[in-house]
């Protein structure tokens, strides 16, 4: 077999599993939100298809979202509003290229994983502006112009957010990171890195307290409001794609990756397989970001970039500063 | 209250705010867990059912005297002049022994609101509010009922209303 | 750690004894119904819009009467702003998921920031005052629920205070007593559904959810007493439909057990949040002379700082009786009408418990017959509704049904507010400005 | 329906002040007692502005609950019928003016109280009672291309009647 052909066929092998992953995390993320958010509310949420507890109701919300009719208003920026779709959920999968879901478990440990995140995640800002002016409704428009500003507001505590754990491990692998995080979680010696970057990532992933962008409260559904059937689905899956790629990004930086944790003995370390350990943890973030969004009201669009440009911003620097500060203690002590 | 606008502020302020700010946040997230593990208080509808009380108006229906298996009515039309939205039809006719009876009774009950006056007024307790609220159909005419549809037996305690007074008490109570 | 469910246990055996469907005829409740349907239509008693349409059989509930096209006073305005190169007009609604029902507000935008807001209503408008020149006064009781159908007690109430003015008798005191309970818990049940939508126009879902749990609690209790959740029709003149049923003032205690227990769950998760508290401070400003110049009332009027209400004020169904305090906040803002409400709640529970202690034995139905014609005269009854002053003003000549009835709804006037309160706001807060207002839609539109 | 001695105790403390108060400065309103105890002025519909004026200036009426029309179609003329409020003393005051049906005009009150400017807006909608100087009568309720003013007792609904249940009341 040519060499060629050999490095095809694993990267289309690789690429069919990242795409499973990402649409099987669709479909049990939306049960599972809709659970979640229903018991928090005491309701009881999906029952009927898949009884007792509803578990095949992402399934038939798919058959209806594949039945229905493909509509494209009239007025809309036709080519704009095809591509939005599309442009929104490709970087929501490209993310999962780096990221390492085992010791052995990742598509290409690139040497400089962290810059691919932080530069395919801003796509999304592209996609939402595409879909917003595209779809020719004053509703859309606002909300893109919203969505654009809060990512640009949010991106740079983010990536700031990002150099903590990155100076630590002195790598921008993430399997680099992961290692490094052997001794000790940077979660324990990162705590205010973690909580910027979980609150910065949260505005990123348009999940309230800052979804700002589609809040149906004021605009509806914002960028999304002419889409529907599959092209609306789409938004719909980058967005719980995304909701993993942020957990499993925090959970790779700041709670280990797929180590288990420090402090267990050896022997029961071994007893659970890495990937077990990474999604656990990735999950449980991802719960934890649910748990936010059904407890808080939504924010204004002044405040959300006053929270992100005069308050997380500083932190994150100042996080930066600590850290530094810090580091020859950590090392001192033999924690790092 | 305790919350409160940070602008021109001293950083200690600033401090107590932001301790109380997440010291909200905490507590806020701290009622939906304990949401969490509370009992759903939905009714899910087809397997269970809600029981509403006895006396629940939902549609005034004719009732049949279990003695001679007739109607109780004797269409003297009080109903239907009293009908505020005025959906009660009534055609009066009348038997051999020279007394009366609905020949037909038609109650539009897609513009029924249910209000009870009807069984208010109705000086021959012949019309009750029923508790059945499964009315759906599949045509709007079927909204429109007639003798048949209205008729019920009504067993057992009586709905509360006092047609007389003092009267609602001697049926006894359904508890 | 099972809640409390806010359901009523089934009363066992109750349904099956009351009624047995269908008697007279055999066959299913379907079939009956569809022979039903072609006697009728061989009657030709019935008929639908549309049944003369001749076409291809589709739905014929489509071919309603067509109105003639709508022209738009609001187009000037519209014309205006878009004239304006940097301004853009936005309509909220009709069809909004956040304006309370079919409220249209036309916003000129500059950016987000609102430069002018147009409240455009009618688009649920029932012909009311119509009607109640149509209808006899009892069925005026009736109908009178629907127009605020969030506190249809209140609303009977002052209809039914009106006409015993003119009529010239007293309610019975337990009929009194029995009436200020009810009106309690229906501001409850109003101010708990005020909490979850203003909630929800903030963006928060879950203490939506949770409050209309608790308001289905105090409903649960009004279909005791009454017999219907929503829509009562349980005042009279004279007194009320029926005395309550055994057993009602167990039932109601414990619902203000129940809110006693779960209104600092909402503090904890709606109130104290801070970034409710930022989201609300400080926005949609009512100052105390515009408040009281353009008509606001109740707690709208109240929490720009007037300490105005009508159960002090003007009592009616000695409410002089009862010892609460009267909900005050200076602010003026969104976040001084939300707080004047849920303080409400807890004034509300203590009247409430007040009034069930002091519950008078009595007859609980006046001696008034039942077709009334009150004698020619005019009066204007007013009571304290969960939305502020509600007004009845009645005309009779004498016959059994109004010469002119008129309602003077509080969401009426706190509609009119729009007009100028939320310029310079955001569009964000534009819902939570009209959601402080609480409007109900079926009062605004009458 | 109006004075009467046994009225008189129903009338607050605020309400017969004011009452005092009007008859010592305004001899020619002549003011009565309704039977609920409000002070009730019934002025032409000329003096209606500076009479308004006078009493939120003067007698601190500065509340103004409702505003509505009664149309009283045998006598051939509108009842115009202003409810005000003090909200300070808790006076009660009841302003009434008569306009001619076949000139149904009226001196708007909006500069007085804003809120009349929406009352008016319902009355001109209900009654087609043209408020001079009012500065947004708009139909607030109906559409504009709706004919004719329902409330009035003349008022004959042109459109074709929708079908309903056998009998017409």
């Amino acid at each position: 077999m040519p060499a060629w052909l050999v490095t095809l066929g694993w990267a289309v092998l690789k690429a069919s599993l990242i795409l499973g992953f990402v649409l099987f995390n669709a479909l049990f993320l939306v049960w599972w939100e809709r659970k979640f958010a229903a018991r928090i509310q005491s309701r009881v949420g999906p029952q009927r298809t898949g009884r007792p507890f509803g578990y095949l109701q992402s399934m038939a919300d798919v058959f209806k979202l594949l039945s229905k009719e493909d509509v494209v208003p009239a007025r809309v920026d036709r080519w704009m509003y095809v591509l939005a779709p599309i442009v929104i959920f490709v970087p929501a999968v490209l993310v999962y290229v780096v990221v390492p879901f085992g010791p052995n478990l990742i598509v290409q440990d690139l040497n400089i994983g962290i810059l691919y995140v932080a530069a395919v995640t801003s796509f999304t800002m592209i996609a939402i502006v595409m879909a917003g002016w595209a779809a020719n409704n004053k509703y859309s428009v606002v909300s893109a112009m919203r969505a654009a500003a809060q990512l640009v507001a949010y991106e740079v505590p983010l990536v700031l957010a990002v150099i903590g754990p990155v100076m630590l491990a002195g790598t921008l692998s993430l399997q680099g990171i992961v290692r490094a995080q052997e001794g000790l979680w940077y979660i324990v010696v990162q705590p205010l890195g973690f909580l910027v970057f979980l609150t910065a990532g949260m505005a990123e992933l348009n999940r309230a307290p800052f979804d700002l962008s589609e809040a149906e409260s004021e605009l509806v559904a914002g960028y999304n409001i002419e889409y529907s059937g599959m092209r609306w689905s789409f938004f719909f899956l980058a967005e719980f794609s995304n909701l993993v790629a942020v957990s499993a990004i925090a959970t790779t930086l700041f709670l280990g990756g797929w180590q288990a944790p420090w402090f267990l003995p050896a022997a029961v370390k071994g007893l659970i397989p890495p990937v077990v350990w990474f999604l656990a943890k990735t999950y449980f973030l991802v719960t934890v970001i649910m748990w936010i969004r059904w407890t808080l009201p939504r924010v204004r669009i002044d405040q959300l970039l006053d929270f992100g440009w005069k308050f997380l911003l500083p932190v994150s620097l100042a996080n930066i500063a600590l850290t530094g500060l810090l580091f020859p203690v950590l090392v001192r002590l033999g924690w790092i | 209250m305790e919350a409160a606008v940070t602008r021109n502020r001293s950083f200690r302020d600033f401090l107590i705010y932001l301790y109380r700010a997440a010291r909200a946040i905490v507590l806020g997230h701290a009622v939906t867990l304990k949401h969490l593990f509370r009992r759903p208080v939905t009714i899910r509808y087809p397997e269970e059912e809600y029981h509403a009380t006895p006396w629940h108006r939902t549609y005034p229906a004719l009732v049949i005297d279990e003695a001679t298996r007739e109607l109780k009515c004797t269409a003297c039309m009080s109903c239907e002049r009293a009908c505020p939205p005025g959906i009660i039809a009534i055609e009066r006719a009348q038997g051999e022994d020279k007394k009366t009876y609905p020949g037909e009774f038609w109650i539009d009950m897609l513009r029924c609101m249910e209000c009870g006056i009807c069984v208010e007024v109705c000086p021959f307790d012949a019309l009750e509010m029923v508790p059945e609220y499964k009315m759906t159909a599949y045509h709007p005419d079927d909204g429109i009922f007639d003798k048949e549809r209205l008729a019920v037996v009504v067993r057992g305690p009586k709905t509360p209303w006092p047609r007389r007074k003092g009267s609602y008490l001697e049926g006894g109570w359904p508890t | 750690m099972g809640g409390a469910r806010t359901r009523p246990e089934p009363q066992t055996g109750a349904r099956e004894n009351v009624i047995e469907l269908p008697v007279l005829a055999e066959g299913s409740v379907e079939e009956i119904s569809g022979r039903t349907r072609q006697r009728a239509r061989f009657r030709g008693d019935f008929e639908y819009p549309g049944d003369d349409f001749e076409g291809p059989n589709v739905n014929r509930w489509q071919y309603l009467p067509q109105t003639p096209p709508v022209e738009d006073l609001l187009v000037e305005e519209v014309r205006e702003i878009e004239g304006n190169e940097r301004e853009m007009v936005m309509n909220m609604g009709p069809q909004h998921p956040s304006t309370h029902g079919v409220l249209r507000c036309v916003l000129g935008l500059r950016g987000e920031a609102i430069t002018r807001c147009r409240p455009d209503i009618g688009y649920l408008h029932r012909c009311h005052e119509k009607l109640n020149e149509l209808w006899s006064y009892q069925g005026t009781i009736a109908l009178s629920d629907r127009l605020d159908y969030l506190a249809a007690m209140t609303n009977e109430l002052a209809f039914v205070l009106a006409v015993e003015k003119l009529l010239e008798i007293e309610p019975t005191e337990r009929a009194d007593y029995i009436r200020v309970i009810c009106s309690e818990l229906q501001r409850i049940a109003s101010h708990l559904l005020f909490f979850g939508t203003t909630a929800l126009d903030l963006g928060a879902v879950t203490p939506f959810l949770h409050s209309f749990r608790e308001r289905e609690a105090v409903y649960d209790v009004f279909e005791y007493i009454s017999g219907a959740r929503l829509l009562y029709n349980y005042m009279r003149f004279g007194g009320v439909r029926t005395d309550f049923p055994p057993g009602t003032d167990k039932k109601i205690r414990e619902v203000l057990d129940l809110l006693e227990n779960r209104l600092p769950e909402y503090h904890d998760l709606l109130s104290y949040n801070p970034i409710f508290a930022v989201r609300t401070q400080g926005v949609g400003v009512l100052s105390r002379d515009d408040a009281i110049a353009w008509g606001a009332a109740g707690p709208v009027l109240r929490g720009s700082g007037v300490a105005y209400d009508l159960r002090k004020a003007d009592p009616y169904s000695g409410y002089e009786k009862f010892d609460f305090k009267v909900c005050v906040e200076e602010s003026g803002d969104v976040w001084a009408r939300f707080m004047v409400r849920m303080k409400e709640i807890e004034e509300s529970i203590k009247i409430i418990r007040q009034a069930l202690d002091g519950l008078p034995e009595g007859d609980a139905r006046g001696q008034v017959p039942r077709f009334i014609k009150p004698p020619p005269g005019e009066v204007y009854a007013r009571v304290e509704g969960p939305r502020g002053e509600l007004g009845c003003y009645v005309v009779s000549d004498g016959s059994d049904k109004p010469y002119r009835c008129h309602w003077r709804t509080p969401s009426f006037h706190h509609v009119s507010l729009l007009e100028f309160v939320p310029v310079g706001h955001l569009v964000a807060d534009v819902v939570a400005i009209i959601g402080s207002m609480d409007p109900v839609f079926g009062e605004v539109d009458k | 329906m109006v004075e009467g001695d046994k009225a008189q105790p129903a009338m607050n403390d605020g309400t017969r002040q004011v009452l005092e108060a009007i008859r010592r400065d305004h001899p020619d309103w002549q003011p009565e007692v309704t039977r609920w105890g409000e002070v009730q002025l019934r002025v032409g519909r000329e003096d209606l502005q500076a009479v308004a004026r006078a009493l939120r200036d003067d007698h601190g009426f500065n509340y103004c609950p409702s505003e509505t029309v009664v149309d009283y179609v045998k006598e051939g003329r509108f009842e115009l019928d202003v409810r005000l409020f003090n909200l300070d003393t808790g006076a009660k005051l009841v302003l009434k003016s008569d306009l001619p049906r076949d000139d149904a005009t009226c001196p708007t009150l909006a500069g007085v109280w804003a809120t009349c400017k929406w009352h008016e807006r319902e009355i001109w909608d209900m009654f087609g009672v043209r408020f001079e100087g009012h500065p947004d009568l708009r139909r607030v309720f109906l559409s504009e291309s709706f004919q004719g003013y329902p409330l009035r007792k003349d008022f004959v609904d042109a459109r074709k009647p929708r079908p309903r249940l056998v009998r017409q009341r």
